[in-house]
């Protein structure tokens, strides 16, 4: 692993260390006011929840590649790719907790993250954000620019019709786009086996011509290696490619799910194999870091998360009446 | 209803246990959609019928609603009789094609000569920051176009009697289901979601709408959460000397507006309280039916209430104030009796 | 209005005008939507572009509405001005999600952080035998929905004005146009498709409706074709001794409440004529304003003419039994001018 | 070519015959009340039409190997597909002549023909014919029925998101399902270039772990044994199919169409090539018919053709308040 230099390593280290501990923090946030009784609707942080804890290499080891010019779309579960794109952590913050300072001003939510500085967004329908991307690669040529589009799915998501008009497009129009599969097993409670007919969706860029790529494991490594063609080649007008990467859903599909469709075992195997502790080890075997820097490294993630929701819990609700606001500009 | 032995059931319970004694006498009955299986939906709409029936009858569906609800189509044609779950009534943009240009017009366009027995339900609703792709009741964008029944009931009484009705109905029904009213453990706990339910099968007519409390001084139409909201305002109400008419309208698509009219009539006054968008909405149907109508009842303007057309914003304070409840209801109430 | 310069144009040159003078301007406009490059648009809405501006401002789409409807969403985020087509408006089933839940949505959800100037034009309207999938107007289905301008001009003055308008707006505007307006050659050609339009650049608001005869007795509001049939039947109500006055709407979503409550004013009677579906359509929208807001203007019941609640059959003679026309507006205008 | 029977051969040349003879008399009753000047809504059959004049091979090569309880779905262009399921002519016609005897008592037109006899439906919306036959699919295999649903689209409804779900679905289910993509080479005005990602589209087969088959340049004789497998093996339960058959579109999109974006030269060599000319000239060179038995077989044709438009022509209106009723049944 020789490929992937000290700089690229650390800054996906960070990302994904950052997105954990964010995703951490985000589940006991969540779990305020919804105890003893828990009710969906309640405390600081209402409504769905969609944590990403054990997806972080599919984000950072792509991400790494991109440029602020580069665009992404995720889909409702969204964190881990903000975060690897850089989105303000304030406001994204700020946002989920419904306050004036968010992205949105509040009105967005988990699902609806838009920070047009680092051209990313989200939302909540499966599937609908690859066209998005798809859009945005077709202004990239237009403008003569090398800038890339990258949509990020669930790979529940790869069996809505909205997947396969976006692939043919961005083919027939040879766009820098890349659709990233992340193959968390599961679509809610839907096992892949339930809902794909093929084991894996690199299969799927034959119907395209373009290439596919399979990254097994939840391989942060092998997800940086792939991506960097992928872009690549992105860049330089080659054209379109799907990366489908086996990855780990930690938790339930929202925070509440019951998850009594799912083997007990699953998640602790799961855990056993965490990709940010193969990262921060191979660092530190490669004598790239000592535990000392990682230590050190660990501290400033967690601190700028600690700031992201302090900002966030201090930052005051909307008015009510601002919800007339922002329909036209 | 045919008979006498009542228990108190949730709504998502009333509602399964229709499916269930349906399934159970007709074969050709099964139920399609996202997470119907072994999650039992994923607003209890199908709570433990996949141990009942098995997955050849209780069929989780890729997330392909053009697919699968196509396919209920093909399989209507072909003499089944499938129930299918949209989860959120706010994904129908994926899927309205198949809904309204095939499930609704194929019986019309065939001249009367293929039956579409389907009941598509789907959730509805907001009130629980669920945001603006997922909290919508979207009654009108189903009650515009010609085809389909559109039924959106309050009650586990009605949930139970209204989907035995449409699963027997051989026309498409769309079987609305508020989020709130299923009495979902990890929602918001509310009184009315948890109702009587006869024990045996009955039927509640899908196009009958339900006057809810008698009163003579205004009516109040209104569906689902806001007919909570209706009654949750009745003692405010009372206490501004109100006595308020209140109609449960359980239909969308047919509006039941004898109902109305019989009691517009005798109150000489109208507020509609809707959940959703304002423009266009059931706000507005009703109030041109009784204006075109019934319009020599009416002894002053008539009042709506509504979602004030803009997206459902996701922080609460925003969501809650964009969604009429018992005090924007009293204060409308008393803003007609002085006009 | 800023030119003088005056020259005859069918709707759908008036139309194209509007887009080549804009994509003159601004490089940021482009165009997609199939069929729109060599063939000009099905309804011509693009007509003589392509051989101006190229394949690559001019794109003809493959047959996926969601990926290209969906792409003009990402390349507007990205600082462009798209113009797409839905060649007709009952196609909106494969693509609704994206329309309504991001195209429209994007901006509030945003806080007003993204902008999305698209303007998505579709065609409307039926009366030439194209059936149920092909002849609807489905005015409210957009209208309903919060986050978009609609828009349905009638004349070609109107459709270049709007257009205009409609492709500066930094927010995305619904653009419907008639297919019987655009004075197309293998359609029926009407009057009305042609007109005197200015040639340089001027706007016509997009929430602004118009009283296109004034009169004392009634107010007739309609739109598009319903516009035409009631300017036909002028000549049958005055020889019935109705002076009517005819508001054309034009803009659908907003409603401009204010000129129709003044026309209701003076006429205190109101007639209200749709081509879209009758429940839940304008008829329902705009009786619901005047009967809440207008409330003590109105002498008489409000009148709805609209399709009634079916599916456009494609036979001519029961086309013509659905689709209100200037006999059924006279009969309409008297019954409530008597009662 | 000794595999097919003469008595297949004689079904197939027989449908494609009747279906050319009755798009041609359609070609022309068309035009009445429409000259000299154009206008779609005039004339006794008003409206859009689609005509199939070229395409017949896709239609009669598979629908030889149906039976009745099989189920067809087709899209806009539909008549050579209905014949070729072998839908009621006569009310077929009535139906396209907005009469009360038609399938649909008028209502339903030419792009909306059901005869649930014989288990064919059409539609026009693009590829939303897909699901419905994946629908029937699903109801033969719970019946534990041998039928088979095949759905015919053209190249253009193969980029639109319903043919991906139903492959999807039908391929998951392992359903009796098959698709034939009638390629005539446009969508409108678009060539499959512009519209296609790939040359063509069997490979799309892999995105589905199906069967792909390719029909090369309308061949009926090729498209009868393709099919002949795929039917076989969708009875079997080994599962759907792609059938894409490179076909020819003689006339306009619809009638009318001025043509002005394709080259004049293109409809005189697809003539030249008639498809229906090659099935007739094998059963005479094989000796399985001579040019007197093919007259008689002509006449025939032209008389059940003609029969049905005198049916339809001299059949009664539906009465103008016919259009409130059957709304629901
Ligand atoms: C069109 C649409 N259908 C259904 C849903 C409900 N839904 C939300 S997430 C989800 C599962 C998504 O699975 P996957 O794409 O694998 O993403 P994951 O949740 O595993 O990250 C479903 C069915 C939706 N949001 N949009
Ligand atoms: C969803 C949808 N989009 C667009 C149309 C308009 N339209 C009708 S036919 C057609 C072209 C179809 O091309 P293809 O599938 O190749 O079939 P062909 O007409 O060549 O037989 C189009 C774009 C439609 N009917 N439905
Ligand atoms: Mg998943
Ligand atoms: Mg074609």
């Amino acid at each position: 692993m020789k490929d992937i230099s000290k700089e690229h390593l650390v800054w996906m280290y960070t990302k994904m260390k950052m997105s954990r501990y964010f995703e951490e923090r985000m589940e006991k946030a969540y779990m305020e006011g919804k105890q003893p009784v828990f009710n969906i609707g309640a405390g600081p942080v209402p409504g769905e929840m969609h944590l990403s804890n054990g997806q972080e290499p599919a984000a950072a080891g792509i991400c790494v590649h991109l440029k602020k010019e580069d665009t992404v779309t995720a889909p409702h579960r969204p964190h881990h790719n903000a975060i690897a794109k850089e989105v303000d952590l304030k406001r994204m913050t700020a946002e989920i907790y419904g306050k004036k300072t968010g992205l949105g001003k509040g009105k967005g939510g988990h699902m609806h993250l838009f920070d047009p500085a680092v051209k990313f967004s989200c939302g909540g329908i499966v599937a609908a954000g690859i066209p998005h991307a798809v859009g945005a690669a077709l202004a990239a040529k237009k403008l003569g620019e090398d800038w890339v589009a990258v949509a990020f799915i669930g790979e529940g998501a790869a069996n809505a019709g909205a997947f396969h008009e976006s692939l043919n497009l961005a083919a027939l129009w040879k766009l820098p786009f890349i659709v990233v599969i992340e193959d968390n097993s599961w679509g809610i409670s839907v096992p892949k086996s339930d809902s794909t007919c093929v084991p894996f969706n690199d299969v799927r860029a034959a119907a395209y011509g373009i290439k596919g790529y399979l990254v097994r494991d939840n391989d942060p490594f092998e997800m940086y290696r792939v991506s960097k063609e992928a872009v690549e080649r992105a860049r330089k007008g080659e054209g379109p490619s799907i990366i489908e990467i086996e990855t780990y859903r930690f938790l339930g599909h929202f925070q509440g799910d019951p998850e009594l469709y799912r083997d007990k075992e699953e998640v602790p195997t799961l855990r056993a194999k965490d990709p940010i502790e193969r990262v921060k080890s191979h660092l530190i075997k490669e004598g790239m870091a000592t535990e000392k820097e990682m230590d050190a490294l660990d501290a400033n993630i967690i601190s700028e998360v600690d700031e992201a929701y302090e900002f966030a819990i201090n930052s005051p609700l909307p008015a009510p009446e601002d919800a007339l606001e922002d329909m036209f500009v | 209803m045919t008979d006498t032995k009542v228990q108190k059931l949730t709504g998502s319970k009333a509602m399964s246990l229709a499916i269930e004694q349906e399934m159970l006498k007709d074969d050709k009955i099964f139920v399609m959609g996202e997470d119907v299986g072994k999650y039992g939906g994923i607003f209890g709409s199908t709570t433990g019928l996949m141990d009942k029936f098995g997955p050849d009858r209780i069929m989780d569906t890729p997330i392909s609603e053009t697919g699968f609800i196509g396919a209920a189509i093909g399989a209507a044609a072909e003499g089944f009789r499938p129930i299918v779950e949209l989860m959120f009534v706010d994904f129908h943009g994926v899927v309205m094609d198949q809904i309204y240009n095939h499930m609704a017009k194929i019986t019309y366009m065939s001249g009367g000569n293929v039956k579409m027995p389907i009941v598509l339900m789907t959730g509805v609703g907001g009130g629980y920051s669920d945001a603006a792709q997922h909290s919508q009741t979207l009654y009108a964008s189903f009650g515009h176009l010609p085809g389909m029944k559109v039924v959106a009931p309050t009650f586990p009484h009605d949930l139970k009697g209204m989907m035995t009705a449409a699963i027997r109905d051989d026309n498409p029904v769309v079987f609305m289901l508020h989020k709130t009213l299923q009495g979902l453990g990890w929602m918001d706990q509310i009184p009315a979601s948890l109702g009587p339910v006869p024990e045996g099968d009955y039927i509640v007519p899908l196009n009958k709408a339900q006057v809810i409390k008698e009163g003579t001084d205004i009516t109040i139409v209104a569906a689902q959460m806001m007919t909570v909201a209706a009654m949750n305002a009745v003692a405010g109400l009372e206490k501004a000397g109100i006595n308020a008419e209140i109609i449960d309208l359980r239909s969308i698509k047919p509006i039941d507006k004898e109902t109305i009219f019989k009691s517009v009539a005798k109150t000489k006054k109208l507020l509609i309280v809707d959940e959703d968008y304002l423009s266009y909405g059931y706000t507005a149907e009703v109030a041109a039916l009784v204006a075109s109508e019934a319009f020599y009842s009416l002894e002053a303007p008539i009042g709506r209430l509504a979602i004030p057309d803009v997206p459902i914003p996701y922080s609460s304070v925003l969501e809650k104030y964009v969604i009429p409840d018992a005090n924007n209801i009293i204060a409308k109430a008393k803003e007609i009796m002085e006009s």
